[in-house]
């Protein structure tokens, strides 16, 4: 019941150095979903031997996950959750307060399966029979971040809603119960953005940006006193 | 009955336990008075041997926690040959590891380039203040004196490595 | 909810059946006018069942559970935000405290993820050396579920007996690793070293104790008619159910779901050199998912001793460089671990740390069914329930 | 009790020897038992050593403990109905004391002499649900009200199942008395043996089972702890008490396993008695002096016999759930206690 595939992530090392091979189990699985879902599927993407990312529209959402669950046993519920793929406007925190804060780019550019919006949900569903994943993403329209829930096909996905919801401050319609999971009621913001910024890399600055105090007047050759 | 058995096996369980213990002695410690010894890998305190650091500061950046703060000012060094031009060393002043903040992940001891971090398996140094916890310089370098060697690798190990 | 038709009802066995039908009832209890006023009843966030700080909401008629919500985030640590600040090699230290009870199987899935977008892989050795390690830590966790059972359903001695033996596993773990709960010993390529000299035979030894331990536990827990009483028919989760809500480990092959990921996937551990039995359970009731821990327990000592016997020798680190970046990518993986299905999806944009980790931890899933299992039940089967459930805290707020 | 000194004493005298003597009788074996059996035996059956640091192996832990307790602030929930708060501890610990009062510990060593003992003995037993039902009620605790609920349905489903059991004892013995019972289990005779006397336990035994577990039961210890269910609701009705208040209930629910101990090995174990046939004893009066100073002790180890097995029940057993608990106590044993009393009424009549 093995998923047949072979790739890079096999245990006999001389595998790895091939060339990724053709995975005959997934293509032939994106293409029975490319023909259930038709126009729903936007793209679709197979790395041999490891996954199968396919991106929905976000209109279909709900019916292609159903679609998928009903018609390709993928019956099994992973995870749900959100991908913000806005660049860090705080880096990883470390730099200098006292320094003009850096420029940093800030294009957003999608990951497998391309994307045009800010915000991407994912799903990871598995058939139980064949153990076969495939990851669903689909887009979250920039201006309303709102997608229609699929806790009505896999209960699972209700909690996990609930997490995006609180964390990326996606709305979900269908869902029947949005409360907050783990922050407090009355709590602002939407912390698994990227532009939420981490107090704990705020509050302080970072030890690293200190370095050896230079030589008064010394000159510039560096030399380690360890040989 | 056939409900008697697992309750009786149960009963003979305990009672066996009980009856080890006053035989064998129990499987405590009586802390304060007898210790157990920590393995020899055991991540209980990172020691610091000032010789060899050169404040390059790769633990500092590389510490998960910004625990570790250093503060160095380079010096001059008489020349190491005769002859030669003075060296410029770094000189170490400050080198602290806020230990209520450490997460012992060994991050630092493994990226320190000049082997002047070790592991010591002590663990006795709670403090009642937590700002007590912070140790600076003088206090690494005295937990040098436990650290102890390396343990010899289990059979098929690549030799090759220190 | 609608997620149960009467046909599912049809594929149930007998003793499902019945519980299918208390919490059908339970449900049609919630729509007619309660003619009692009810009592909710706020077990935790401080409360000794709830292994550290969930709180569950009941709402109870009498002693029987109306309606009831746990409700989690008493210990939210935001590891996935942390990770987005961290270096891939800062991230192990943070995965691990996720299950701190099982903290090496967090760190292995998050580097093979790693290492898969990175194209490197571990040599045979330190596979072999993780699967051990590992196992060792599935060990460390389950035994102590096991313990924990008992104090749960009111026996005080199973858990003493489980410390005692969980203590020679973390001395292992702590020998090999240096870390007693958090080994922070995976390195992308390989471990950080290689086992000290007289950890086999010492580990074999330790092995025969713990499966003393699991004989123990089997007599003193497993075959009290107590016992069985308290958890036989209780909580039963249906086969499709589980699998709706993202069941995974013992509670899913307890549901009678013939599904392992140390056997059923391919990954970089050594799991496919060993023979092991996979245990379910057709009941999908407390007392199969507490058994089925206990066979795991059992079944881990096993393969730990056939794995012990042929270590391949070698290095244990595969060349890497010495500053990690991880080319852009995004992966998927998931292992079997402790407590269920953990997995990381991780995000990588050729930077030093991760731009996003998923972090799927079996926990979070496993308890969401509860809103669902607990209706219907009585107050002390909402602890027999959760204690067969097996979440831990770090796992579910992450 | 006080030909023994052969002095006269003044009868405010005999009460306070008699009150100091109850003391005693109580906290004695109250103390050994949290010692021997909570602190040491719980300890061994676990693998541990249990308190060693407070006097040669952990001898003063008890007192080191009480002294922690007498110290604690006295806590009342605010929403507390609190002149029951305050009385439910003591009247958990009254119904122990007044339960000792019929214990027998000698030929003259007694409190009282109730010729309707036994009758007394399982009347006053029952004060302690109670306390614990007012403790319950007013500590203004879910948890709390949830543990008195369920205690108060689990003491008096028990209640019965012991007062059956009893029956066959006092069938058997033709008197309520306790003093009569001691002397009917050393004096009488086995099928014409007379080397053990005839202690109930042998031809009592399901009586003495079902006794057993009734006790256990009314003493809320494991498997039938629900009332307490650490992991369920906390502690049950002692949630909110702590302090002073706490140590009252704590020493109760010792105590009370003590002279309940003490109650089963006079109805079963013959008391404090040895077989008179040892010492050519036939009638009451022929009963040395010496006894009254054996007896106490005699009856003591028989007690601790006795709450070994409640202790080491206690420590091996995961509980019952309530409504288990009601089953087993309505359809096992009352029919099986009614049973024996049939039977023994039976051969009663035969013999």
């Amino acid at each position: 019941m093995k998923p047949k595939g072979k790739g890079n992530q096999l245990s006999s090392p001389a595998e790895t150095s091939a060339a990724p091979v053709v995975d005959a189990t997934r293509d032939a699985m994106v293409v029975a979903i490319r023909g259930t879902l038709g126009a729903a599927v936007v793209d679709s993407m197979v790395k041999p031997g490891d996954d199968i990312w396919v991106r929905v529209s976000t209109e279909s959402w709900r019916n292609s996950i159903q679609k998928l669950k009903d018609v390709h046993g993928f019956d099994y519920f992973c995870f749900l959750s959100a991908i913000d793929w806005l660049p860090s406007p705080f880096g990883r925190g470390e730099d200098d307060p006292s320094e003009p804060a850096p420029e940093r780019d800030s294009t957003i550019r999608p990951g497998y399966t391309g994307g045009d919006t800010r915000m991407q949900l994912l799903v990871r569903i598995v058939n139980s029979e064949t153990h076969l994943g495939i990851n669903v993403k689909a887009d979250v329209p920039n201006d309303s971040y709102t997608i229609e829930s699929i806790s009505n096909v896999f209960a699972g996905a209700n909690w996990h809603e609930r997490e995006a919801h609180e964390m990326f401050g996606i709305g979900f319609t269908g869902h029947p119960d949005l409360r907050n999971m783990y922050l407090p009621t009355d709590f602002e913001g939407f912390p698994m953005r990227k532009d939420f910024p981490l107090l704990a890399r705020m509050v302080k600055p970072w030890p690293g940006i200190v370095d050896v105090e230079p030589l008064p007047g010394g000159d510039a050759t560096e030399e380690e006193s360890a040989s | 009955m056939a409900k008697v058995p697992g309750l009786i096996k149960g009963l003979g369980i305990t009672f066996g336990t009980m009856m080890r213990t006053f035989k064998n002695g129990s499987n405590t410690v009586q802390y304060p008075h007898e210790k157990e010894t920590p393995p020899i890998r055991a991540r209980g305190v990172i020691a610091l041997h000032q010789d060899n650091c050169t404040s390059c500061m790769l633990c500092s950046r590389s510490c998960p926690d910004w625990c570790i703060y250093i503060e160095a000012h380079k010096e001059l060094a008489p020349p190491r040959r005769e002859g030669g031009k003075p060296r410029q060393v770094n000189m170490l002043d400050r080198f602290d590891i806020d230990y209520a903040l450490c997460m012992y992940c060994g991050i630092c001891v493994e990226v320190c380039p000049f082997d002047a971090l070790f592991w010591s398996p002590e663990y006795e140094y709670s403090e009642p203040n937590i700002t007590d916890l912070l140790h600076d310089k003088t206090k690494l370098s005295e937990w040098m004196e436990t650290v102890p060697e390396a343990p010899e690798l289990e059979v098929g190990a690549d030799k090759k490595k220190k | 909810m609608t997620i149960l038709n009467d046909p599912v009802s049809a594929k149930l066995g007998n003793r499902q059946q019945l519980s299918y039908i208390a919490s059908q009832a339970a449900d049609a209890r919630l729509n007619v006018e309660l003619e009692t006023e009810g009592m909710t009843l706020n077990i935790g966030p401080q409360h000794p069942a709830t292994h550290g700080t969930l709180r569950i909401i009941a709402r109870l008629d009498g002693e029987q559970v109306v309606w009831a919500e746990p409700s989690c985030g008493y210990m939210h640590r935001g590891y996935e935000k942390l990770t987005e600040v961290r270096t891939f090699p800062q991230v192990t230290t943070l995965v691990n405290r996720i299950d701190w009870l099982g903290s090496f199987a967090n760190e292995v899935p998050f580097i093979l993820a790693a290492e898969k977008l990175m194209g490197v892989e571990a040599p045979p050795r330190a596979q072999w050396i993780r699967t051990i390690l590992f196992e060792l830590s599935r060990i460390a966790n389950v035994s102590l579920f096991l313990g924990d059972l008992g104090v749960q359903l009111g026996a005080i001695t199973p858990v003493f007996l489980a410390f005692r033996d969980r203590e020679y596993v973390l001395n292992l773990i702590e020998s090999a690793t240096g870390g007693r709960f958090h080994p922070n010993f995976d390195r992308i390529g390989g471990l950080k070293d290689d086992l000290p000299a007289g950890w086999i035979d010492e580990t074999k030894v330790v092995m025969k104790k713990l499966r003393n331990f699991c004989d123990e536990i089997e007599t003193l827990l497993f075959g009290n008619e107590i016992f069985q009483s308290r958890t036989r028919g209780i909580g039963v989760i249906p086969r499709d159910v589980a699998l709706q809500y993202g069941l995974s480990g013992a509670n899913l092959r307890a549901s009678g779901v013939d599904w392992d990921l140390r056997r059923d996937q391919d990954i970089a551990l050594a799991y496919n050199k060993v023979d092991f039995k996979v245990w379910t359970h057709p009941d999908g009731d407390s007392f199969a998912r507490c058994w089925i821990r206990l066979q795991e327990t059992r079944e881990a000592t096993l393969i730990v001793d056939k794995l012990l016997d042929g270590i391949p020798s070698g290095p244990v680190m595969a060349k890497v460089p010495k500053i990690i970046k991880v080319p852009e990518g995004e992966a998927w993986v998931s292992t079997e671990n402790p407590l269920g299905e953990m997995g990381y999806y991780v995000v990588s944009r050729g930077d030093l740390g991760p731009f996003r980790v998923k972090i799927r931890s079996a926990s979070f899933n496993n308890i969401s069914i509860t809103p669902w299992l607990l209706r219907g039940v009585y107050v002390p089967d909402i602890i027999t329930i959760l204690a067969s459930l097996y979440f831990i805290l770090g796992d579910i707020d992450r | 009790m006080f030909a023994l000194l052969a002095v006269e004493i003044p009868y405010w005298g005999q009460s306070l020897l008699r009150v100091l003597g109850g003391l005693v009788a109580v906290l004695l074996p109250a103390g050994t038992i949290v010692y021997l059996f909570l602190f040491k035996m719980m300890s061994f059956m676990q693998s541990r050593l249990g308190p060693m640091e407070a006097g040669p192996y952990g001898s003063l832990q008890l007192v080191a403990e009480v002294g922690k307790w007498l110290q604690k602030e006295d806590i009342q929930p605010e929403s507390a109905d609190k002149p029951i708060f305050k009385m439910a501890p003591i009247v958990v610990l009254m119904s122990t004391f007044l339960l000792v009062v019929v214990v027998p510990f000698g030929p003259d060593a007694w409190f009282t002499d109730f010729e309707t003992g036994v009758f007394y003995a399982l009347a006053v037993s029952s004060i302690s649900v109670l306390g614990i039902l007012m403790a319950g009620w007013s500590s203004a605790n879910k948890y709390s009200l949830l543990g008195g609920l369920r205690a108060a349905g689990q003491l008096i489903a028990y209640e019965l199942p012991m007062v059956l059991a009893v029956m066959g004892v006092v069938i058997q013995a033709g008197t309520m008395n306790l003093q009569q019972i001691v002397f009917a289990q050393n004096a009488s005779s086995m099928f014409g043996f007379d080397g053990v006397g005839n202690p109930y336990v042998l031809t009592q035994f399901v009586g003495f089972v079902v006794f057993m577990i009734a006790i256990q039961a009314e003493l809320t210890q494991a498997p039938f702890d629900m009332p307490i269910a650490e992991s369920e609701l906390v502690s049950g009705y002692m949630t909110e008490y702590s302090g002073f208040r706490f140590l009252i209930f704590f020493i109760g629910e010792f105590a009370t396993a003590g002279v309940f101990a003490m109650i089963a090995s006079t109805l079963f174990l013959g008391g404090w008695g040895i077989p008179f046939a040892w010492f050519g004893w036939t009638s009451m009066d022929d009963v040395s002096n010496w006894m009254n100073i054996a007896g106490p002790i005699i009856v003591i180890t028989k007690m601790l016999v006795l709450t070994f097995l409640i202790m080491w029940v206690r420590f091996t057993y995961p509980r019952f759930r309530e409504d288990q608990l009601q089953r087993f106590a309505w359809k096992v044993l009352i029919p099986v206690s009614l049973a024996n009393i049939m039977a023994t009424a039976v051969l009663k009549v035969a013999f």
